[in-house]
């Protein structure tokens, strides 16, 4: 608290990691609120495509050594892959279902891929090394700070305006947000609507691929890493709003800023600071601070 | 005199005024028909009188009391029931359940945790059944009954409440018209013996004209006109609405 | 009295009480072991199923109040050496009654959103325990709980939860069963039309959800004595995942579906651990059996069964 | 193929079945996280074990009669491993406990032991509550404890001569036990040096940065951590960068100069860390070790094995002695056998104090520097730090 106080720079760096940690949140989240916003279905699922990101990362990049670069395409590649076989092979059935049914049948794709990646890398301790040119320090005239960091504030936002442009400017776009509204009559318009499914959960999934493969060299491959992130994903697009692009990304932010300005005002409590404020927007704005009520109000 | 009094009744959705300064009164013991095509707001104007939805601007008083706000349950127990347009029942249960569980919450029953709940107002329950001809139906799953026992079921579960003005939202939506007819006489005779207020909104015109004593026409959120049944046959405004081309019949 | 209890369904009880009541004669301490707590469990499962098949909603948290009645009951007990006449009912009134305070919040909010509500609060109850470490212990656990001495000791432990549960679950039958419980059924049909007949759903939705939570207590309140010991993980969202689970695995919609659940669960883990390490896989494939085959559980399962062997179709 | 669970069990049912016709057995009922995310410690811990075990029978048994291992998956959950300590003492009538791994664990089978009244040996953990409040006469401990890890901490903070110190910790039960052992440890033997800073992650935190300036803005010349396995993984990748590693000495408990971190992250590893280990395949230190690390990497399949399985591998080695001074299995008998029982391990000798039930179970600890040949680092000069506070 008092380094706060005292010391610009350090107050800085805070400024900095908050944001570090909310674009490589943003990543991750923002995959999981589209999917939400067009499909309906609170994909439980999302953290463990997380991991197996980082881990496809890891056997890529570090044991096949293939670069970096390669890694993140093949994170993406590889949870494309696993985003169509869920989709068209399981969650397809259940589009018409209660809400308990999709995320139960979710939470079954994040036991058996859990165990799956047991199967595949092990419960060894892993390490994925810095990208060449990336494992230093970035001189920013009042401080350092490390290179990587600070190209992940930067791929946040890329990803964040690509996907505004995506949703948000194109043809496509549009109609993939009418199928929130009414995807019957878009059916009967003559658009392909389980397409326009299977691409939303295929770009959702591989976001969350990504923003494992991106992690790996700060989040070693764990058996389990899929639990802290999800959580954390889902206070932010929650607190966000589900579904809405903004509100991930400003939920992703104000995570960052709790995050590490609660470690360093009220250390040991910062998580529990999440939590409190995810409930004070569930009672407050049950939406999220970005999203739409749903449509029946009661 | 009047049961329900609605002075400037507003909803505004975000722009889109579906019911704009509705100024309305029921009569005690009239049967009330609300008209109008399609998208007049015919459905949002109940849903507002019935606590489903929170007006924007005006008021709604029940035999002198204010209800504006008030959430459905509590305008219920005044006495205030209604159906559905859409069938709006307990799937799952029996009728007979459905029923009973309508007169247990009449009763005030519904906290008691140790009085067993089949053993409730059980001849009230089988006098309903017979009024509405469900009585062979009784132990079969409501969710599985013909669309037009449905309606009569719900017609039942709203009875149960023991009203003294009944809503009904297009009662005979989507029946043949051997079960429309059946069905109106079912709530005429219903309506007269209960002295039952009577406010519904209905589709088809022989209805309406062959059992309203009043005719309210509502169009585009607007309450255009108001009167008896002649009247509203003469009205040229209403004939203009439901005759004339066009920009209304899609709205 | 109006209690009918369909004869078939009444009989089975009889049969099992009486086998339960007599398993301490088999003279193996395995049996009476897993026989304890799969009545805790099955009792837990119950308590949950009130939220879940009669008033409609999920609640992701309710391992929240089994830890209540725990923590409260292993407290009182052991730190304040109350009697048990007093720390168990303060055990249930507790969760009891954070349950209701919880329910007060979540019952503003409908379907997912009043999910994630309770977890979160459930999330925070973990969190307590897991601070407090001076009155609960921490991640440590409270370990060494005092149990009375009358059922200290493996068959007269038995016993006192036998006829705990059973109690516990006659009442939970009648008030599943009473005008409260019909009408609470209603609410899960149809919540809008149950607003229309007079019902305020929100109580009842919230009645429900402490009610639950005071059951869920006694579970967790038992299970702190039998185990001498409670731990944070029990407020933890797998344990509130795994009694989820139990529930639809027996079936929602039937009163005794998740005491069959939370016995097939607990059976199937203990042995599948003896014969593979990917217990998760396999409770993975169950789940995808429920979701895609057997959405009402064992029991719907059984009347399928049951309703082409009668009829025929 | 590491051996699962599976074939554990199926090998022990043989032998069960087999044996059963012929002569009495005795039976070890063995409680690790085998499955799931523990089985990274819970792997090399049964290859420990069954080693332990097999000398045990190739040396003609306990008391002449054949031991036989039932082996239980904790999940790292309290309430699953005592249901499964209850289970192998009720069902499959085990003689004897041993294993854990957590504190919370630890308690758990510790609490069912003294109900029991059956013998158990914790071999992995380190909570100060099993050999003193939660003590009772059938529970022992092989493994070292947090106030030995403290003190160890404090006598290397005194030696560096450096004097102010940021303390980084897991906010669990474990990390709140050695940060009081490192107070403790620092109080006695470096009196001089001053806690700049107070710093607690959750379990499984996978975000250090706010803790790493916050160490550097404190402008503390020494950290000193416990921040294991993973943990330390993501700490190291993260504050490199910053140039923590730079500017202080790193000195932590929770065994982060094991191979099984050191080898992993290979030339990833940061400098200025100095921390411990139980054992280390390459130091031959004590006699016995190059055996028993042979014999150990014929089991794993890797010469460089973990350090794990000398401590489940001593447990099995103090049963058998009780057992062989008692000349019976009788808990109370085997109980009084363990008191001050002394045995010879790969890692140097073994005492249990008859007081506190608790083995003087040293470490080694040292700084973790680059060797020419090797691409991951090794520790150098080791340093044996005896389990003694006085």
């Amino acid at each position: 608290m008092d380094m706060l106080l005292s010391s610009p720079t350090f107050a800085f760096i805070q400024v900095l990691n908050s944001i570090s940690l909310g674009m490589n949140l943003f990543i991750i989240a923002a995959g999981l609120s589209l999917i939400f916003g067009v499909l309906r279905v609170i994909n439980f699922a999302h953290g463990v495509f997380y991991m197996f990101g980082a881990y496809i990362m890891y056997t890529v990049a570090q044991d096949l050594e293939l670069g970096f670069v390669t890694g993140v395409i093949a994170a993406a590649a590889g949870l494309a892959v696993i985003a169509i076989v869920v989709e068209r092979g399981l969650f397809q059935w259940l589009y018409d279902k209660e809400h308990l049914m999709q995320l139960l049948l979710t939470f079954a794709i994040v036991l058996i891929m859990g165990d799956l990646a047991k199967i595949i890398w092990g419960t060894d301790q892993l390490s994925v090394s810095y990208p060449d040119g990336l494992s230093g320090a970035v001189d920013l005239g009042v401080t350092f700070y490390p290179a990587y960091r600070m190209m992940l504030a930067v791929i946040g936002p890329v990803i964040f305006i690509g996907l505004f442009l995506l949703i948000e400017r194109t043809r496509w776009g549009r109609l993939t947000r009418a199928a929130t509204q009414d995807m019957e009559m878009l059916a009967a318009l003559g658009v392909n609507v389980p397409v326009i499914y299977v691409t939303i959960f295929l770009i959702g999934s591989a976001l969350a691929g990504v923003g494992g493969a991106l992690a790996a060299p700060i989040n070693s491959p764990t058996p389990g890493m899929d639990a802290t992130i999800i959580v954390e994903c889902f206070v932010i697009v929650i607190i966000g709003g589900l579904g809405s692009l903004w509100g991930t990304f400003v939920g992703a932010l104000i995570y960052g800023f709790v995050f590490n300005f609660g470690s360093v005002i009220v250390p040991n409590w910062q998580d529990v600071f999440a939590f409190l404020l995810l409930m004070v927007v569930l009672l407050i704005r049950p939406w999220g601070l970005f999203g739409k009520p749903e449509r029946e109000g009661h | 005199m009047a049961v329900l009094e609605i002075k400037d009744l507003t909803k505004d959705f975000g722009g889109f005024v579906a019911i704009n300064d509705v100024t309305f009164s029921l009569e005690k013991g009239e049967k009330h028909a609300i008209i109008g095509p399609n998208g007049a707001g015919k459905t949002t104007f109940f849903n507002l009188i019935t606590g489903h939805l929170e007006p924007s601007r005006g008021s709604v008083d029940f035999e002198g009391k204010p209800i504006t706000g008030m959430p459905p349950h509590k305008i219920v127990r005044l006495g205030l029931a209604r159906s559905f347009q859409r069938i709006n029942i307990f799937p799952r249960m029996t009728v007979y359940e459905n029923i009973q569980t309508s007169l247990i919450a009449r009763d005030h029953k519904h906290f008691s945790m140790f009085s067993p709940g089949a053993a409730q107002n059980r001849e009230e329950t089988r006098e309903l059944l017979d009024l509405v001809g469900l009585d062979t139906e009784a132990l079969e799953i409501a969710g599985e009954l013909s669309y037009g026992k449905q309606k009569q079921l719900e017609l039942a579960i709203s009875l149960a409440e023991n009203p003294s003005v009944l809503l009904l939202d297009e009662p005979t939506a989507g029946m043949s018209p051997q079960e429309t007819n059946e069905a109106i006489a079912l709530v005429d005779e219903i309506a007269k013996s209960r002295g039952l207020t009577l406010l519904f909104t209905e589709h088809d015109m022989s209805v309406v004209f062959g059992i309203a004593d009043r005719i309210s026409v509502l169009h585009h959120g607007e309450l255009i006109a108001s009167g008896l049944p002649e009247e509203m046959r003469n009205n040229p405004e209403v004939r203009r609405v439901y005759l004339g081309e066009g920009d209304d019949a899609a709205a | 009295m109006g209690w009918n209890m369909p004869r078939g369904v009444l009989f089975t009880c009889i049969v099992v009480l009486v086998a339960l009541a007599l398993i301490p004669m088999a003279d193996s301490r395995y049996l009476i072991d897993i026989s304890t707590e799969i009545m805790v469990y099955a009792l837990f499962a119950l308590s949950l199923n009130v939220i879940i098949g009669y008033s409609g909603n999920v609640s992701f948290g309710h391992a929240a109040y089994f830890a209540i009645g725990g923590y409260t009951n292993a407290i009182l007990l052991t730190t304040y050496e109350l009697p048990l006449i007093v720390a168990f009912p303060a055990a249930v009134l507790a969760s009891g009654l954070a349950a209701a305070f919880v329910a007060y919040f979540c019952t503003r909010l409908t379907d997912i959103y009043f999910a994630m509500l309770t977890l979160a609060f459930a999330m925070l109850v973990w969190a307590i325990a897991f601070k407090w470490r001076s009155v609960t212990g921490g991640d440590d656990g409270f370990v060494g709980v005092t149990v009375p001495e009358f059922i200290d000791g493996r068959v007269p432990f038995f016993y006192f939860t036998l006829i705990t549960v059973t109690l516990s679950t006659a009442v939970l039958w009648m008030i599943c069963h009473s005008a409260f419980g019909q009408t609470l059924v209603a609410v899960r049909e149809n919540i809008t039309r149950a607003g229309f007949i007079g019902v305020n759903t929100r109580l009842m939705r919230g009645a429900a959800f402490a009610v639950a939570g005071a059951f869920a207590g006694i579970a967790g309140a038992i299970f702190a004595m039998y185990n001498r010991g409670v731990y944070t993980e029990s407020a933890f969202w797998p344990e509130s995942a795994q009694v989820l689970i139990m529930t639809l695995l027996g079936g929602m919609y039937s009163f005794f579906g998740p005491a069959i659940g939370a016995a097939a669960l607990y059976l199937l883990e203990r042995f599948a651990n003896e014969y593979t390490e990917y217990w998760p896989t396999v409770l993975g494939v169950i789940l995808l059996v429920i979701v895609l085959v057997l959405p009402e559980g064992l029991v719907g399962l059984f009347k399928r069964v049951k309703a082409r062997m009668v009829g025929g179709r | 193929m590491r051996p699962t669970l599976r074939t554990t069990v199926a090998a022990a049912a043989l032998v069960a079945a087999s044996a059963s016709l012929a002569q009495a057995e005795i039976k070890i009922g063995v409680l690790y996280p085998i499955a799931g995310n523990g089985a990274v410690y819970g792997t090399p811990a049964m290859h420990g074990h069954n080693m332990g075990v097999d000398e045990v029978n190739a040396a003609g048994g306990i008391l002449g009669q054949k031991v036989v291992s039932f082996a239980r998956d904790t999940k790292l959950k309290p309430a699953a491993a005592a249901a499964a300590a209850k289970e192998l003492i009720t069902k499959e009538g085990v003689d004897v406990l041993i294993g854990g791994l957590s504190s919370a664990v630890g308690l758990a089978i510790s609490e069912v032991a003294r109900q029991e009244g059956i013998v158990y040996i914790a071999t992995i953990p380190k909570t100060i509550q099993m050999t003193t409040t939660k003590l009772h006469k059938h529970v022992f401990r092989t493994s070292s404890h947090t106030d030995f890890e403290g003190d160890a901490i404090g006598q290397i903070v005194n030696k560096l001569g450096k004097n102010k110190v940021c303390d980084i910790q897991l906010d669990y039960a474990y990390g709140h036990d050695l940060a009081a052992g490192i107070e403790k440890g620092l109080a006695k033997h470096a009196p001089n040096a001053k806690k700049v800073i107070d710093l607690r992650s959750k379990l499984g935190a996978t975000d250090y940065n706010a803790q790493i300036t916050q160490i550097l803005g404190s402008g503390c010349d020494v950290v000193t951590s416990v921040l294991w396995g993973s943990h330390f993984v993501n700490f190291a990748q993260q504050a490199k960068p910053f140039g923590l590693f730079d500017k202080v000495t790193y000195i932590s408990g929770g065994e982060i100069a094991s191979h099984e971190i050191a080898g992993k992250m290979g030339k990833d590893y940061p400098d200025n860390v100095i921390s411990n280990t139980y054992e280390l395949w390459y130091d031959h230190s004590f006699p016995g070790h190059e055996k028993f690390q042979a014999d150990l990497a014929k089991r794993s399949g890797k010469k460089e094995t973990a350090m794990w399985p000398v401590l489940s591998y001593t447990g099995v080695k103090f049963i058998a002695a009780a057992a062989a001074k008692s000349g019976s299995m009788d808990a109370d008998k085997l109980a009084a056998a363990l008191e001050g029982l002394t045995i010879d391990t790969p890692v140097g000798e073994r005492t249990i104090d008859p007081k506190t039930h608790q083995a003087n179970t040293g470490q080694f600890w040292g700084p973790m520097v680059k060797k020419d040949g090797v691409d991951y680092r090794v520790m150098n000069p080791v340093t044996f730090y005896p389990a003694t506070l006085d």
